[in-house]
């Protein structure tokens, strides 16, 4: 059961705040009032006048829209396409259309372009293009799926004057998020889910952060937070000058990593923040060997490993926490031992010489199944059937299993409970204890500077800016990662030196 | 949720037990009820047509039994199984890795073809001869496949399309060379190779009326090599890492590419043995009426046999039943044509039935995964927050 | 470590190059279509070989080309929306089938509509198992073929090979139908005839034009002017209408378009109904031009559609692009042989080298001299020879199909969602 | 199923002991009603039933089968008590052989190949010397001096007729061009594609050929049809008298003659034989003396040339011409 015995009343030309830990079941109540699912029993009131939505359409006829979590946008069509798809009764798909694009766009500074592919626009205008969309259908009720989770704090800004653009038309807002300062400055009204159902109810102004918390998951929200240094001399990782370029489907040459050059000792923390598409993904694949770069050098504990092969990098001691552990980092389908064995088939206890070690693995994998505490009732179950968290709990015991030199850990936490989540970060603490090195990259801006012990600032395929973890705030952070600030990022009374940018070396 | 919770497998409570027989109890269930549902769907449908077309099935069923069960039928049906077998190996070996071999036809023709070309230019003795017509027709049925591997992996093109059109490409080249004063000796009206020399021909067992292929030996161990690699080693890890999902299996340091090339191969030298069959126990020799098609028939029986060595066996062994006794359908007045029919139903019953069956049961699991943890939360987590649901509301 | 920093000093990283997406505009096609006119006629003077812009050639081009053509359009409507369809022979074979057994009870006509719904059919059953039960569509389909074969097979016995039935006293057998009167053709009068006397002379240029052409009004089957119909209207309704755009967004992302309030199931449904339609169509094609259905007749012409979809990518005029080469070269090979497919050596000599040339621009070195080494060996053997062997010219449009999808296919774009299983409300 | 396959077990033959049930015909994937020599097979057993009162089975090929498929059609007619038990075709050349050998009191014949065995009747025509006439005929009626040929599949079987073809135009009129093409180079498909054979005939027409012989099974109606849309060209029947047949009967009027290969005689002798319990056994050429091939003068469009036939025939028969069996290169 993904919600029960829900209570939840949002009044009229408000910004109504719905929060609550992952999986509390948030999605699932805006899905439901949105007609995608449909609640076992209940009702639905608008306006005082009880609404059954079986579809989408019913909705998007009642004047409700939604932005979803998860951006629902065909990249291989336009924005205009986008936009018009199900709603072309309204002015067309044509000429019309496009004249009413421009007219909202222009209205609440949407600042979008009707022909351009999706495929084509970064994280923030993919955002407005959803939020578009749903004014295009004029719908007086928007519901916006955690609108922030990709944004840095500037295009939050922005975000949040657009919002209060559209309260000010009139419109009903909901709003979800886990973010708890955002929701306070935002929001009129909030309202706290907790394990699928409605805890509270509370208005913005006489509530902090802590008792936001303490409701949202029963106790204070674990922090990040690591104070004590336990990096150490040696080199562990150099990345040297790597470049790297790809070519799209149209045979365009795009360069999506310029002269990355950086360091990680044994013990250290590297985190990487940037705004998603920017390159990290690139860059950790490249250094997994999962894509050649052009040139440049990644070394290892003293080792050349920019030829070798992905395999041959686990073997030498890189573990890897993917950035969509469902496509990359499990077999859905396989039971959980068969999970266990996949990136280190050709180490112990998975194998003996060339053949498979079926013994070996199943016992070692009960042992991480009692180790991380992942929640399952047996290791023959299928990876899919496992919640999100214990996937990320297998995947973290499976990598640490084999205790690598150097850990990449791509968005650790993400989509993961609480709970689950101290957990991650403290299995990275340890193992850091040990003299284990890692490559962080994260887009949760406070994950990000908790962890690390150095941070460098990604922006179009380069390395941008650095900045010491101790003294940073995420919003001197954010503006590094839309290009705004480089260099150096030191905590001065303004948010930026940019004049590091020509000095470059004045640390 | 707290970080202190007590590990599941410590002890497990009375109600987690229980839901776990059940599970366990459900998983044989399931695997039993899709080839049911398959067969009954079959069956059913077949019937149906039998009677749309004013015939009794149950008498048809009736003959096709009966005429099967005679040995000389059986000894036809087994050696019928066996190309069909190793085709289906070949398919198989490309479906566990989500490629698609569609070549297999093209591949097994082009190499019993060089095999015979060579084995009636050479005559090494004894076993020697035998194992060297093997070994070529393994080679060029991989390099055939190769080829479509190969542009997959530099070019990006769908190994669909490549292999539809290397087997036609096949068809010429054979025909190319398959004519007097090329490769091949006329036979009055025939065109055929050189005759293989005595030392190239397969054993067979003496069985009554009529001799079982020495073949069958070779799918046996193929089909038990094939469940080996795939099952027991790494390579076989790799290969169903790929098909099961190729973006993981990449991050997990597979070289998918490689492997794309390296099943290829391997499908390709599963296809070369197909025609040798045909080719060392019956004709020994390479000619225009050499039996074409049991590529496609292969797919089939991949699919029929979900990929499993004994499903697949199964499954050709079901095929040449329908072709024997089909044809004895014929003598008592049914048309024989629809035995194609019921081969289609049943291939259609079975990849619905599976797919049916397989989301059924994934659905079941996630649930009981669910109920299970429910079930240990409620009895074996009292000591850590996991009440903290019943506390008071807050309101400010 | 601010050593390394010093990146940071340089400008961002370049954006991707604008106007990087090079686009097809019409003057480009049509300088494309003129230029390659001049390129044949060029090679029909040089070599001699007339009937490579015969207007015979280009009329037998045509009908070679529909049913690959239809069976490309069935498969790009499917596919548009989704649902991979390897089940096209199959859909084909249902409609040659239906086509048959109407057709010589209510003539030619009737046998198309029949071949539509026939195909229809065998699209319903794929829909079914792919949509429905979500079953991998390349197993559905494969699945549907044999289905489709074993069902013809048994029909044609029973109602076309009954001993004493009336079909057989028309002329069916248990491998074929009875035949079927004649599909009129149409024939601009006049303009065909000026033509001809045109391409009689051999003019350079003018004379292959008016074969050109002359094929194009000489002799058409109504369904030919159909088809071409069919590929205009599925361009508009596809492209230029809000039911194309739907469609088209349940293959792109369907779980945006439902969320859209789309009934993603309703489209997809549709497509692979129309497309089996258009399949049907195909094979209903097939078998009003010989005036029967026959047991073989698809003769694997649905797999071809589906490469020359691939080959267009996914689009309907480069469908209809690859079934007319498709067709050109079929009708080719079938019209006259080893002496015009070895004129075409010459000119497959002669892009290789423009090939090598434009490589060699690009400072691809390496690809410029395979290239130019494969046209010195074309033109020698072009030299030496004065026909090339029956199997290479019953291989060349496969051989063709290779060279092409091997050469280009890494700018081909599939629709993004297509064979991925879509259930409702299964999204994120 | 496996286990019970070992050694032991009755076979079906030893179960069902029968005999004489009658004439048992297998065709060659072109069914019995290709137009063509399978039908002319059918008409034998047609014309064996009525004067001799025997019954008749006939089967059909799949398309795809193997050897295993062919023996075992024979092997079944055999084990009912068929006796003859003909294969239609040289595809059941090897079939035939195979299973004579388990079956020695039963009596096979095949059409088109020559198997060896002690009860094989082997029956094959000389369709080299059928078609030289029809050579002769297509050069003294063409005006445009080009002649064609179109054979379904280039194989053995079918160079005799384009051997013979050849020879005939070549001895008849010098000057006069043939071409000769074939469907499909190795693909029994060519006996089954009308559409090609279609496409085909109308290139030849738009090269000025104007009399094609088809020696391509059921794909020849394609090319009949082909040339029946074009004034004053002929087309040239094979195997039956296409004149006669009602598939074709619109196109008549363009079909000069046809090449007919006698099957049924061959069939009728056979089954005649064995009633008669004095089977024929060993090779048997249906040639132009023993009228095993004829070339039919249905429609009268050759009347006017039937004098320079007549004395072509005859000097094939008194063997002052030699008809070849393979084309020249
Ligand atoms: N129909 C259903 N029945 C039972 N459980 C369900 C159902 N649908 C979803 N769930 C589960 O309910 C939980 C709530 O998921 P939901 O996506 O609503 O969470 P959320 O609050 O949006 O979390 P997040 O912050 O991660 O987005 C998940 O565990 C999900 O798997
Ligand atoms: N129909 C269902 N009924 C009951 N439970 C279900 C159902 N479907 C899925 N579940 C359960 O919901 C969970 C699905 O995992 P999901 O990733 O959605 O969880 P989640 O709440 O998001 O967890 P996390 O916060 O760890 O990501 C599994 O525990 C599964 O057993
Ligand atoms: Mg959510
Ligand atoms: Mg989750």
């Amino acid at each position: 059961m993904a919600n029960h015995d829900i209570h939840l009343t949002v009044r009229r030309g408000t910004v109504h705040a719905l929060c609550g830990e992952n999986g509390a079941g948030k999605s699932t109540l805006m899905k439901i009032l949105y007609g995608m699912q449909k609640p076992d029993e209940g009702t639905i009131a608008l306006d005082g006048e009880q609404v059954a939505l079986h579809s989408p359409g019913d909705a998007i006829a009642r004047g409700i829209g939604m932005v979803h979590q998860h951006f629902m946008l065909a990249d291989n069509l336009t924005v205009l396409e986008n936009t018009v798809l199900g709603a072309e009764k309204l002015h067309g798909i044509g000429a019309g259309a496009r004249a009413k694009i421009r007219e909202i766009s222009d209205a609440y500074g949407l600042n979008v372009r009707p022909d351009v592919l999706v495929e084509d626009l970064g994280v923030a205008d993919r955002q407005r293009v959803e939020i578009l969309k749903v004014l295009y259908r004029g719908a007086r009720t928007l519901i916006l799926d955690e609108p922030t989770a990709v944004l840095v704090p500037q295009e939050v800004d922005a975000l949040f004057d657009n919002l209060r653009e559209l309260k000010s038309e009139g419109l009903t807002v909901i709003f979800i998020s886990h973010k708890l300062g955002e929701v306070l400055s935002v929001a009129d009204d909030i309202t706290v889910i907790r394990r699928g159902t409605t805890v509270a109810s509370v208005e913005p102004a006489g509530t902090t952060p802590k008792q936001l918390a303490e409701l949202m998951v029963g106790s204070e929200l674990p922090s990040p937070e690591t104070r004590e240094s336990t990096v150490r001399d040696e080199e562990l990782l150099r990345v040297d000058d790597v470049r790297l370029s790809a070519t799209d489907s149209d045979g365009v040459v795009r360069t999506v990593l310029d002269g990355i050059s950086f360091t990680i000792r044994k013990g250290e923390v590297l985190g990487v923040a940037g705004v998603e598409g920017n390159g990290q993904a690139e860059l950790v694949e490249a250094v997994m060997g999962i894509r050649t770069p052009d040139g440049g050098t990644i070394t290892l504990d003293g080792t050349d490993l920019s030829r070798s092969s992905t395999r041959a990098r686990r073997e030498g001691g890189i573990g890897y926490i993917p950035e969509d552990r469902h496509r990359h980092g499990l077999l859905l389908d396989a039971p959980l031992w068969e999970n266990r064995i996949l990136g280190h088939v050709t180490e112990r206890p998975n194998s003996k010489g060339r053949l498979l070690d079926l013994a070996g693995a199943r016992k070692d994998t009960e042992r991480i199944v009692a180790e991380y505490d992942v929640r399952t009732p047996g290791i023959e179950v299928t990876a899919a059937s496992l919640s999100g968290g214990n996937q990320q709990k297998l995947i973290v015991g499976r990598e640490m299993s084999h205790h690598p030199k150097l850990l990449i850990a791509a968005h650790p936490t993400r989509g993961v409970d609480v709970g689950a989540q101290a957990q991650i970060w403290e299995q990275i603490r340890a193992a850091r204890r040990e003299g284990l090195a890692v490559l962080l990259i994260s887009a949760d801006l406070d994950e990000l500077i908790g962890l690390s012990d150095t941070l460098r600032v990604m922006y179009r395929g380069r390395l941008v800016a650095d900045a010491d973890p101790a003294v940073i705030t995420p919003e001197e952070l954010g503006s590094a990662m839309t290009g705004a600030a480089s260099g150096h990022l030191s905590a001065s009374d303004d948010s930026v030196d940019t004049a590091a940018a020509q000095g470059g070396d004045a640390q | 949720m707290s970080t202190s919770t007590p590990t599941p497998t410590a002890k497990k409570p009375a109600a987690v037990d229980a839901i776990a027989r059940s599970a366990a109890r459900d998983k044989v269930l399931l695997g039993v009820a899709a080839p049911v549902l398959a067969i009954v769907a079959a069956i059913v449908i077949s019937s149906l047509v039998f009677l749309a077309s004013g015939e009794n099935p149950f008498r048809a069923y009736g003959i096709m039994a009966d005429y099967g069960h005679y040995s000389d039928s059986q000894v036809w049906i087994v050696n019928k199984a066996v190309p069909y077998y190793l085709s289906a190996l070949a398919v198989a070996v490309g479906f566990r890795m989500n490629l698609f071999n569609i070549g297999v036809d093209g591949q097994y023709r082009l190499a019993a073809f060089a095999a015979a070309a060579v084995g009636g230019a050479v005559a090494l003795p004894g076993a020697l001869q035998i194992i060297l017509l093997i070994v070529i027709a393994m080679l060029v049925g991989a390099i055939w496949s190769g080829i479509a591997g190969l542009l997959k992996t530099t070019r990006g093109v769908s190994e669909v399309i490549t292999t539809i059109m290397l087997n036609s490409i096949a068809a010429s080249v054979i025909g190319y060379f398959l004519q007097d004063g090329r490769l091949a000796i006329k036979d009055g009206n025939l065109l055929h190779t050189k005759f293989l020399p005595e030392s190239s021909h397969f054993f067979s067992f003496p069985t009554h009326p009529k001799p079982v292929e020495g073949f069958v030996v070779v799918a046996v161990l193929a089909g038990a090599v094939y469940w080996f690699l795939i099952n027991r080693t790494r390579f076989g890890f790799d290969l169903r890492a790929v098909g099961a999902s190729e973006p993981a299996a990449e991050a997990s340091g597979v070289s998918v590419k490689r492997m794309v090339v390296i099943s290829m191969l391997l499908s390709g030298a599963a296809a070369g043995l197909v025609g040798m069959p045909t080719l060392l126990g019956e004709s020994f020799q390479y000619g225009t009426d050499f039996p074409a098609g049991i590529g496609f028939t292969g797919i089939a029986i991949a699919l029929l046999g979900r990929n499993h060595p004994a499903g697949m066996a199964f499954g050709a062994l079901l095929w040449a039943f329908l072709d024997r006794t089909g044809s004895r359908l014929e003598f008592e007045g049914y048309a024989q044509e629809i035995v194609g029919v019921i081969q289609g139903v049943i291939v259609l019953c079975v990849v619905i039935a599976y797919e049916v069956v397989r989301r059924y049961g994934l659905r079941l699991q996630q649930r009981k995964v669910g109920e299970e943890l429910a079930a240990l939360a409620r009895t074996g987590d009292g000591t850590g927050s996991a009440d903290n649901s019943d506390k008071p509301e807050v309101t400010a | 470590m601010s050593s390394e920093l010093k990146s940071a000093a340089r400008t961002a990283a370049p954006a991707p190059a604008p106007g990087g997406r090079r686009k097809l505009t019409y003057p480009w096609i049509l300088l494309i279509i003129a230029g390659a006119l001049v390129a044949v006629s060029a090679l029909r003077a040089v070599s001699g070989a007339t009937d490579l812009t015969s207007g015979g050639q280009f009329g037998a081009a045509l009908s070679a080309a529909v049913p690959i053509g239809l069976a490309g359009l069935g498969g790009l409507w499917a596919e548009r929306a989704g649902v991979i369809n390897i089940g096209l022979e199959g859909m084909m074979m249902l409609g040659s089938f239906a086509a048959g057994w109407v057709g010589w009870q209510h003539g030619p006509w009737a046998a198309a509509a029949a071949g539509i719904l026939g195909g229809a059919l065998g699209g319903l059953v794929h829909a079914v198992a792919t949509v429905t039960f979500g079953v991998d569509h390349i197993v559905s389909g494969v699945a549907l073929n044999i289905l489709a074969l074993g069902a013809t097979q048994y029909l044609a016995t029973l109602w076309f090979g009954q001993e004493g039935s009336a079909a057989m006293v028309a002329g069916g057998n248990d491998k074929q139908s009875p035949p079927m009167p004649d599909m009129p053709t149409f024939t601009v009068p006049g303009l065909a005839d000026w033509l001809n006397g045109i391409e009689g002379h051999h003019w350079f240029l003018v004379s292959d034009l008016a074969g050109v052409l002359g094929g194009a009004v000489t002799g058409v089957s109504w369904l030919t002017v159909l088809t071409v119909g069919l590929f205009v209207g599925t361009f508009f309704l596809l492209w230029r209408s809000s039911f194309g755009l739907r469609l088209r967004s349940c293959g792109e992302a369907p779980l945006s378009a439902e969320s859209l309030g789309v009934n993603v199931y309703a489209y997809k449904y549709a497509a692979v109904l129309v497309s089996g339609a258009l399949a049907g169509l195909g094979g209903a094609f097939l078998a009003i031009s010989v005036h029967f259905y026959q047991d073989g007749q698809t003769g694997g012409r649905g797999y071809i559609g589906l490469a020359t979809m691939i080959f267009g990518n996914w689009r309907p005029g480069g469908v209809a692009l690859g079934a007319g080469l498709f067709g050109f070269m079929d009708a080719m090979q079938l019209r006259s042989g080893g002496p015009t497919v070895h004129a075409l050596l010459l000119g497959l000599a002669a892009l290789l080298a423009g090939l090598a040339l434009v490589r060699l621009r690009a400072a691809k070195r390496a690809q410029a001299a395979v290239a130019a080494v494969a046209a010195a060996v074309l033109v020698v053997w072009y030299a030496l020879s004065d026909s090339v062997p029956l199997e290479l010219v019953e291989a060349s449009p496969y051989l063709a199909t290779l060279l092409v999808l091997a050469l280009f296919s890494q700018r081909l774009r599939a629709p993004k969602a297509i064979g991925k299983p879509y259930r409702r409300g299964r999204g994120h | 199923l496996g286990l019970t396959a070992t050694a032991c077990g009755q076979s079906f033959a030893e179960a069902n002991r029968a005999t004489h049930a009658g004439v048992g015909l297998a065709f060659d994937i072109g069914g019995r009603d290709d137009h063509s020599f399978n039908e002319a097979a059918a008409r034998g057993t047609e014309n064996a039933r009525k004067q001799l009162g025997v019954k008749v089975k006939m089967l059909t090929a799949k398309n795809g089968e193997t050897e295993a498929d062919r023996e075992q059609r024979l092997t079944s007619f055999a084990e009912a008590g068929y006796n003859p038990v003909i294969g239609v075709g040289f595809a059941y050349s090897q079939s035939v052989q195979n299973v004579a050998k388990d079956f020695p009191d039963t009596t096979f014949g095949v059409v088109d190949a020559v198997p060896t065995g002690k009860n094989v009747d082997a029956m094959v025509f000389a369709e080299h010397e059928g078609s030289y006439l029809a050579g002769v005929a297509a050069a003294l009626k063409s005006k445009t001096h080009k002649v064609g040929f179109i054979g379904g599949v280039n194989n053995a079987l079918i160079q005799k007729f384009q051997a013979g073809f050849e020879q005939g135009v070549r001895d008849t009129d010098p000057k006069a061009k043939v071409v000769s093409q074939y469907l499909y180079p190795n693909n029994d498909k060519g006996f089954n594609d009308p559409a090609a054979a279609k496409a085909k005939a109308q290139g030849m027409l738009d090269s000025g050929i104007d009399i094609i012989y088809s020696a391509a099974g059921q794909s020849g109606a394609g090319s009949i049809e082909a040339v029946s849309k074009v004034k004053g060209a002929w087309a040239i029947g094979v195997d039956s008298d296409q004149y006669r047949q009602p598939g074709l009967a619109r196109y008549k009027d363009h079909i000069l003659t046809s090449v007919v290969k006698n099957v049924d005689v061959a069939v009728f002798d056979l089954i005649k034989s064995c009633e008669q319990h004095k089977p024929l056994t060993g090779v048997h050429t249906y040639d132009l003396k023993h009228g095993g091939v004829s070339l039919a003068t249905s429609g009268g469009f050759i009347t006017d040339v039937q004098p320079q036939i007549d004395a072509a025939r005859k000097k094939i028969i008194e063997g002052q011409v030699k008809v070849k069996e393979t084309p020249k290169s």
